[in-house]
């Protein structure tokens, strides 16, 4: 019938993203020395306190230093006038690329966009777009990652482990770009492998606002709508407020969570069995793809479509193979690493 | 001496509050039939507030001798990581790690205790500092991440449930009755109010001011710190950001409060409240699935609106409290 | 080694001392406001301590109570044994001290209850009974014959009733530091009788005399000789931080201690033979039918200084603030400067454009503001004159502040200090400078010249004398009879929140002003305060 | 009278912050050779800073009348997510635009001074809770996201340069100008600060007190909105969070600056000097690229220590301002 067709597309879909990534080259060799050569990079992340980035961003340090790119980081606390500081810093020290990692909206920064350009700095943009949302103009380029397919593997988890019966809560933050994609790709799963699923709320809070308003949000709509068995806070740093959320509403055991970013702490929860799922993405792998991506733009390469880093879900099965606590880096394997080296043609 | 009899406009004054609390509470209850007025909404209402409690009754006693103390969720949130780092991390016991994340309180207090009574800066300055300060150490130790994984053992001592309530709700009472008992009904208490009003005053009556309100700021520490605790029991985790978002909430309360119960007055009943007052009324809100946006609004009006009523009240008085 | 030595020095003395003073200093900042004070007042003793404005006694008083630090060197021995200096805070109990401060030493926002038993209740170790306090606060009370109410907030009081509390609060502290059997200690009293009446006064004193008839001593510090003469035994002249003199009340005269405290003879204001006949109605008040003051009719001439006075409750003091708006009145009408002006809608912005003016008796609170410097509060109406397009001429200010500080006596004279440095007397002069300044047409003026010392207050009197002969016409509200007499044209005293009585002319005496305040009041069930 | 002469402690008093300041400037321009001390560096510090010191000489205004107005990060934020939806979204006219964010800005100072001033509410109460009101509208009508695409009209007159510098340093200088020459130099600045020092006082002496208050809380509300404008241009986006960001270092700029050049009262060019000297001690270590959590421990502690310096320069004597 409809349901168990749903539930068999679902298992694909999972069984799919289970296995350990493997390595696929971005595109032709080339010598990625001879293009680093002299050049700087300013990476500016959203925020400095988010772990996600700048767990990114000390990779790209060191991948930096391995091929001879000069990499530093603009630290900041999230404030727009912040980033801007930064964009005139980089335009100001003739840095060669300013690399708005997953988060800076070039929209924000507009006027120093244009000085930028005019002023010969590469503005790149990695990790933030989805490849269905067009890139800002004045970008040099853009490297986009499908948090729709986020959002598809979390819709699709459900379905499978629930045999077909989600009813789910979705905790989101609409001012960040890649959230509607994201949820669009859970409704789209539901929608395409599960009709007896279904959302009972989507619960909108603003990044500042974490820590105030979601887990209060969490436990009242766990409250008003009994027969959910899914949370899904869709970025796992939202995760800390949820599963006190779930544990003082008295619904442990019956709601699970589900949850993409692999951030260590999350892991370190699987570990716990506070969280059932982690959609992880390899630090280590976006750094490298992400230079990738740059150094071929400005070696006159086509830059790739997409960032192409593969996610890899975890789950109590296999959670201990990114360590104990848990590291960013740790349960992709290595064969990118070496994928990598032999596609810049280092030696 | 006339006997003080009923009066009607301070028992409007006195029972404002506790009206609005109830009104909220039976408005939901019609909109909400079935799922706001169960005990299982009010026992997670309860339990989850009892950090932003501890914060608004911290705050009261040094506002009660005349100093702010914004540093409260600063350290509320370094006690939390610090029991986050100490027990879930380096896996020290529990019991090693809740001393020295008091310990920690205990330093927040004397710094800020030193710097505003001895060195006599104004305790907004001092303590917005102190709170800039501990939120980077909080930064640096926590490595700005959550730390999860604290002891059950500690999670058991907080979240226990009596009655189907977590036994930090009980903490919250009884801490709420010894401050009430306190200022209500020791000396020390009047000695308080009397630095609080006048120091001029309080020094000539021959009160040590200087000591009385580094006590205090010392307390408000130590309880801001105690609410650490009770939050990183709560969530089994702690997080290097929230305590900074209870504060103003917790301001918010503790102003309000002042307004019941002992009108006029930073009060312990008061304060507690207005905690589940506001708490009541977002949980309801959100309940309705209204968006987030509404619950702030809701936050900054039913303040306004609940001290307007009381202000009514009492004639458009001017309030002793600033 | 120190106590050795100054014990010796005292056990020199004839009779065991209640407290000496040794050598006493004090610094505030470079100035010195006590040079080293030396005196001893003995068991039994009622003590005067006499000067200036500015000398240095309030001074001596906070060093007493642990408010101060005195300089290191200085000594103060109670009953033989030395005080290590500077006191904790709160021993001055231990000490059997208790103090009426100049400024009284009052919570405005807090209730009588809680001021009045202060000491006790945040002296205790366990909890409060809240019920004994309300009783031992009523008795405290009742034996004074004050009826408070324990719940009311001290700033809904008069300046009078304040006085009158902290008064009892420290007598009943006296008296509760005292064991059975040992009568001693030391009540200080810092000019507490500027708002007392007459009748307060003599309440006053006998409350001193009873304690002195038990063996405790009295320190008493007030700026009217007559009271120190009635009261004292002794008494020590400061001038400038320094004891200047030491007079035997019973052998010395009224002059005799002027020329003590000013170090010459003064010249005393005298009062025109007679208000001039011709002079035109400047004011005239009507209708005033408030609850506890009813005034049907009231016409001030052109050049008169019209006293109003009364016992306590008698309503006299709420005239001036009625007139100006400051509080709010429900009747009445004010005819000044060609205008007919209902006092409903009578506000201080509207009294000061049509050029009245009002010193107020509640100085810290309602007449000058002491964390602003001396020229700001001197030229706060004034403004506009040193206001040129390119803004306020700062310095042009002080200077102009500094003149004035000369004309006013105002000791020391540094225009840029803050008003709070000064000591009381010399802030009320400069607070009475600010409003003439404007040359109002009519002075509201409220226990004007409260801690101002003999010489000065002659200073004062010129200068409102000297307003009046340029046309404006003054109220005065004052208990202090003597003032009255001299710088009054006409007296009306008040009985039961009505005009009872009026003296003119030669009629205005200090005694006559007392006795008709007696009289009127008398003819009917007494009122508050009495035996 | 003697003349006042020059006096150690007082000048150190007055120049400690601007000592601070240069002190920051040149260990910089030493350890970042050829970076830090560039008009470049300067030029976009000045401008970023901006908002920020417009902010803190809003906030001023009420302070000298002794109101608190923690609603001014809400403001701004509500004006620049106003421009930003009127402007980019509904494509009205920048001209268009402002006023009518000038208006929003007029309609909170209205609001928070009929509730501080008639109903007679501690503005510390009233203006938290009107910032958590405008903090809700503002996330409703941006629906919580950063709306890019203001014009370039409004980026121009804004963020052109002049001698290298964004137009809009020179509005905060011209506008602290102003409020030290009302300040200092007028009755009107005069009065607003008898009535901040004694409510009492004032209204006796003739002074509208209740419309002076008011007016402080309007002109403040109305200066934050400005400030939104100016952000809105700096940025060429509106952003819904950031304003409460500047909040707290505004108001330790106030106080800071109240240490400075007229210690013991708030005082613009003060205000203004706090500003820049606590962002250029956080520039220079982001360029650094010292770790994040150092810049909140730098922005406490020179906080704290910059206060310091000048309290022991007066004698640790009693401040004034609260
Ligand atoms: N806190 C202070 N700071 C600086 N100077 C002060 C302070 N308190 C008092 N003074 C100065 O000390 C001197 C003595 O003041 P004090 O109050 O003792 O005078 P007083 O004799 O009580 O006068 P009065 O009769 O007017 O009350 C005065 O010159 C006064 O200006
Ligand atoms: N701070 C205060 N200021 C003024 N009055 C107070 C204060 N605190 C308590 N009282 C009054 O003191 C009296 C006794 O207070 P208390 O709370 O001890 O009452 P109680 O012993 O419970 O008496 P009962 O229950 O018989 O009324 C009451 O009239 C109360 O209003
Ligand atoms: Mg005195
Ligand atoms: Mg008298």
């Amino acid at each position: 019938d409809a349901v168990s067709d749903g539930v068999a597309r679902a298992t694909a879909v999972i069984d799919q993203y289970r296995k350990l990534p493997t390595f696929v080259a971005p595109g032709a060799d080339f010598d990625i020395e001879a293009t680093a050569k002299g050049k700087t990079m300013l990476s500016i992340p959203n925020t400095s306190a988010n772990q996600f980035l700048k767990g990114i961003i000390t990779r790209e340090i060191a991948v930096g230093k391995e091929i001879g790119l000069k990499v530093q980081e603009w630290q900041n606390q999230g404030q727009p006038s912040q980033w801007v500081q930064g964009m005139d810093f980089a335009i100001n020290n003739k840095i060669s690329i300013v690399d708005l990692i997953s988060g800076v909206n070039p929209a924000v920064v507009e006027p120093q966009m244009q000085a930028a350009k005019a002023a010969g700095v590469h503005v790149f943009a990695s990790h933030f777009y989805d490849p269905s949302q067009p890139p800002d103009p004045l970008l040099a380029g853009n490297l986009p990652v499908s948090f729709y397919r986020q959002g598809w593997i979390l819709g699709n988890w459900m379905i499978y482990k629930t045999g077909g019966h989600a009813n789910a809560v979705i905790v989101k933050s609409d001012e960040v770009l890649p959230t509607a994609p994201l949820v669009q790709g859970i409704h789209d799963a539901l929608a395409k492998n599960c009709p007896d699923c279904k959302i009972s709320a989507e619960i909108n809070v603003g990044i500042t606002e974490w820590g105030t308003k979601i887990q209060p949000s969490v436990q009242s709509a766990l409250l008003s709508h009994p027969k959910v068995n899914y949370v899904i806070p869709i970025y796992d740093s939202m995760s800390q407020f949820v599963v006190p959320a779930v544990r003082l509403s008295g619904k442990t055991g019956q709601v699970h969570i589900a949850t993409s970013n692999g951030t260590p702490f999350v892991l370190d929860f699987i570990r716990n069995g506070d969280v059932e799922m982690d959609i992880g993405e390899s630090l280590d792998w976006i750094a490298r793809a992400t230079i990738d991506g740059y150094m071929r733009e400005l070696a006159g390469l086509p830059m790739p479509k997409e960032i192409g880093v593969p996610y890899y879900l975890f789950d109590a099965s296999n959670v201990k193979t990114a360590g104990i606590p848990a590291s960013a880096n740790k349960g992709y394997g290595d064969d990118y690493v070496a994928g990598f080296k032999k596609v810049w043609e280092i030696k | 001496m006339a006997e003080p009899r009923f009066h009607l406009g301070l028992f409007v004054e006195r029972f404002a509050l506790v009206g609005a609390w109830l009104l909220t509470i039976i408005v939901f209850s019609i909109v909400l039939p079935g799922v706001f007025l169960t005990w299982g909404n009010f026992s997670v209402l309860f339990a989850t507030q009892a950090p932003g409690a501890v914060l608004a009754l911290a705050l009261i006693i040094p506002l009660t001798a005349g100093d702010y103390d914004l540093s409260v969720g600063a350290t509320l949130t370094l006690s939390a990581v610090i029991i986050g780092v100490l027990n879930a991390v380096l896996q020290w016991p529990v019991a090693l790690a809740i001393p020295v994340s008091l310990a920690a309180g205990l330093a927040m207090g004397l710094i800020n205790a030193f710097f505003i009574v001895y060195v006599r800066i104004p305790s907004l300055v001092v303590t917005l500092g102190s709170a800039s300060v501990a939120a980077g150490l909080v930064q640096w130790i926590s490595n700005s991440s959550t730390i999860s994984g604290i002891s059950p053992a500690l999670i058991g001592v907080i979240g226990h449930r009596f009655l189907g309530i977590s036994l930090v709700f009980y903490y919250v009472l009884a801490l709420a009755c010894i401050i009430w008992i306190v200022f209500e009904y020791t000396g020390l208490g009047r000695s308080i109010l009397f630095v609080g009003r006048s120091r001029e005053v309080a020094r000539l009556s021959g009160l040590n001011v200087d000591w009385i309100r580094a006590a205090c700021l010392v307390v408000s520490s130590l309880l801001a710190a105690l609410g650490g605790v009770a939050y990183a029991g709560l969530l089994g985790a702690a997080d290097p950001f929230s305590g900074l978002n209870y504060l103003l909430p917790a301001f918010a309360a503790a102003y309000l409060g002042a307004t019941a119960i002992l009108p006029g007055r930073f009060n312990a009943l008061g304060a507690l409240i207005a905690v589940y007052f506001l708490a009541t009324g977002i949980t309801g809100l959100t309940m309705l699935g209204i968006p987030i946006w509404v619950t702030s609004v809701f936050n900054g009006g039913a303040l306004i609106v609940a001290v307007t009523v009381s202000q009514f009240a009492r004639g458009r008085e001017e309030t002793d409290i600033v | 080694m120190e106590a050795v030595s100054s014990l010796a020095r005292f056990d020199s003395q004839p009779a065991v001392t209640a407290l000496a003073v040794r050598d006493l200093a004090k610094t505030f900042g470079g100035a010195r406001a006590l040079k080293g004070i030396s005196f001893d007042i003995g068991p039994g003793e009622v003590h005067g301590l006499l000067g200036q404005n500015g000398c240095g006694k309030s001074t001596f008083v906070k060093i007493l109570c642990g408010f101060h630090a005195p300089d290191p060197g200085g000594q103060i021995s109670l009953y033989g044994e030395a005080v290590p200096l500077p006191m904790a805070a709160g021993s001055f109990r231990d000490l059997k001290l208790a103090f009426v401060h100049q400024q009284l030493g009052l919570v405005p926002s807090l209730t009588v209850l809680e001021n009045l038993r202060v000491s006790h209740v945040t002296g205790r170790r366990g909890l409060i009974n809240w019920k004994a306090e309300r009783i031992a606060a009523s008795q405290a009370l009742g034996r004074f014959g004050i009826d408070l109410d324990l719940n009311a907030r001290l700033d809904s009081l008069s300046q009078t009733q304040r006085a009158l509390l902290a008064i009892v609060r420290a007598s009943q502290d006296l008296a509760d530091s005292q064991s059975e059997g040992d009568k001693g200690g030391i009540l200080v009293l810092d000019e507490p009788t500027p708002f007392l009446p007459r009748e307060g006064v003599q309440r006053l004193f006998g409350l001193v005399r009873q304690l002195v008839g038990q063996g405790a001593s009295v320190l008493f510090i007030s700026h009217d000789i007559d009271e120190v003469r009635e009261i004292t035994d002794r008494a020590t002249v400061l001038r400038d931080g320094e004891v200047t003199a030491r007079i035997e009340t019973a052998h010395a005269s009224h002059d005799d201690f002027i020329e003590g405290i000013v170090g010459r003879r003064i010249v005393r204001v005298t009062r025109p033979a007679a208000a001039r006949a011709t002079a035109s109605v400047k004011a005239a008040v009507r209708d005033i039918a408030e609850p506890g003051l009813t005034v049907p009719a009231l016409d001030i001439q052109e050049g008169e200084i019209l006293g109003l006075t009364g016992l306590i409750g008698s309503g006299y003091e709420r005239l001036p603030y009625l007139l100006f708006g400051a509080d709010r009145a429900r009747t009445g009408t004010l005819t000044f400067g060609g205008q007919v002006k209902s006092l409903r809608s009578m506000t201080p912005r509207q009294a000061v454009a049509d050029g009245m003016a009002l010193l107020p008796a509640d100085r810290p609170k309602a007449s000058g503001i002491g964390s602003l410097p001396i020229v700001d509060n001197l030229l706060m109406l004034d403004m506009r004159r040193f206001q040129t397009r390119l803004g306020l001429r700062r310095r042009a200010m002080v200077e102009e502040a500094g003149k004035l500080s000369t004309q006013y006596e105002v000791r020391p004279n540094k225009p840029s200090q803050k008003l709070s440095a000064l000591s009381g007397g010399n802030a009320q002069k400069v607070l009475l400078a600010k409003w003439l300044l404007k040359r109002p047409g009519l002075l509201l003026l409220d226990e004007p010249t409260q801690g101002v010392d003999v010489g000065a207050r002659q200073q004062l009197f010129r200068i409102v004398r000297q307003a009046a002969t340029d046309g404006a016409a003054v109220i005065c509200a004052s208990s202090d009879f003597e003032q009255l007499a001299q710088l009054c044209d006409r007296v009306l005293i008040f009985a039961r929140g009505a005009v009872a009585a009026e003296l003119i002319g030669d009629e205005i005496t200090k005694d006559h002003i007392a006795e008709r305040c007696y009289v009127e009041s008398d003819s009917r069930p007494q009122a508050r305060i009495d035996g």
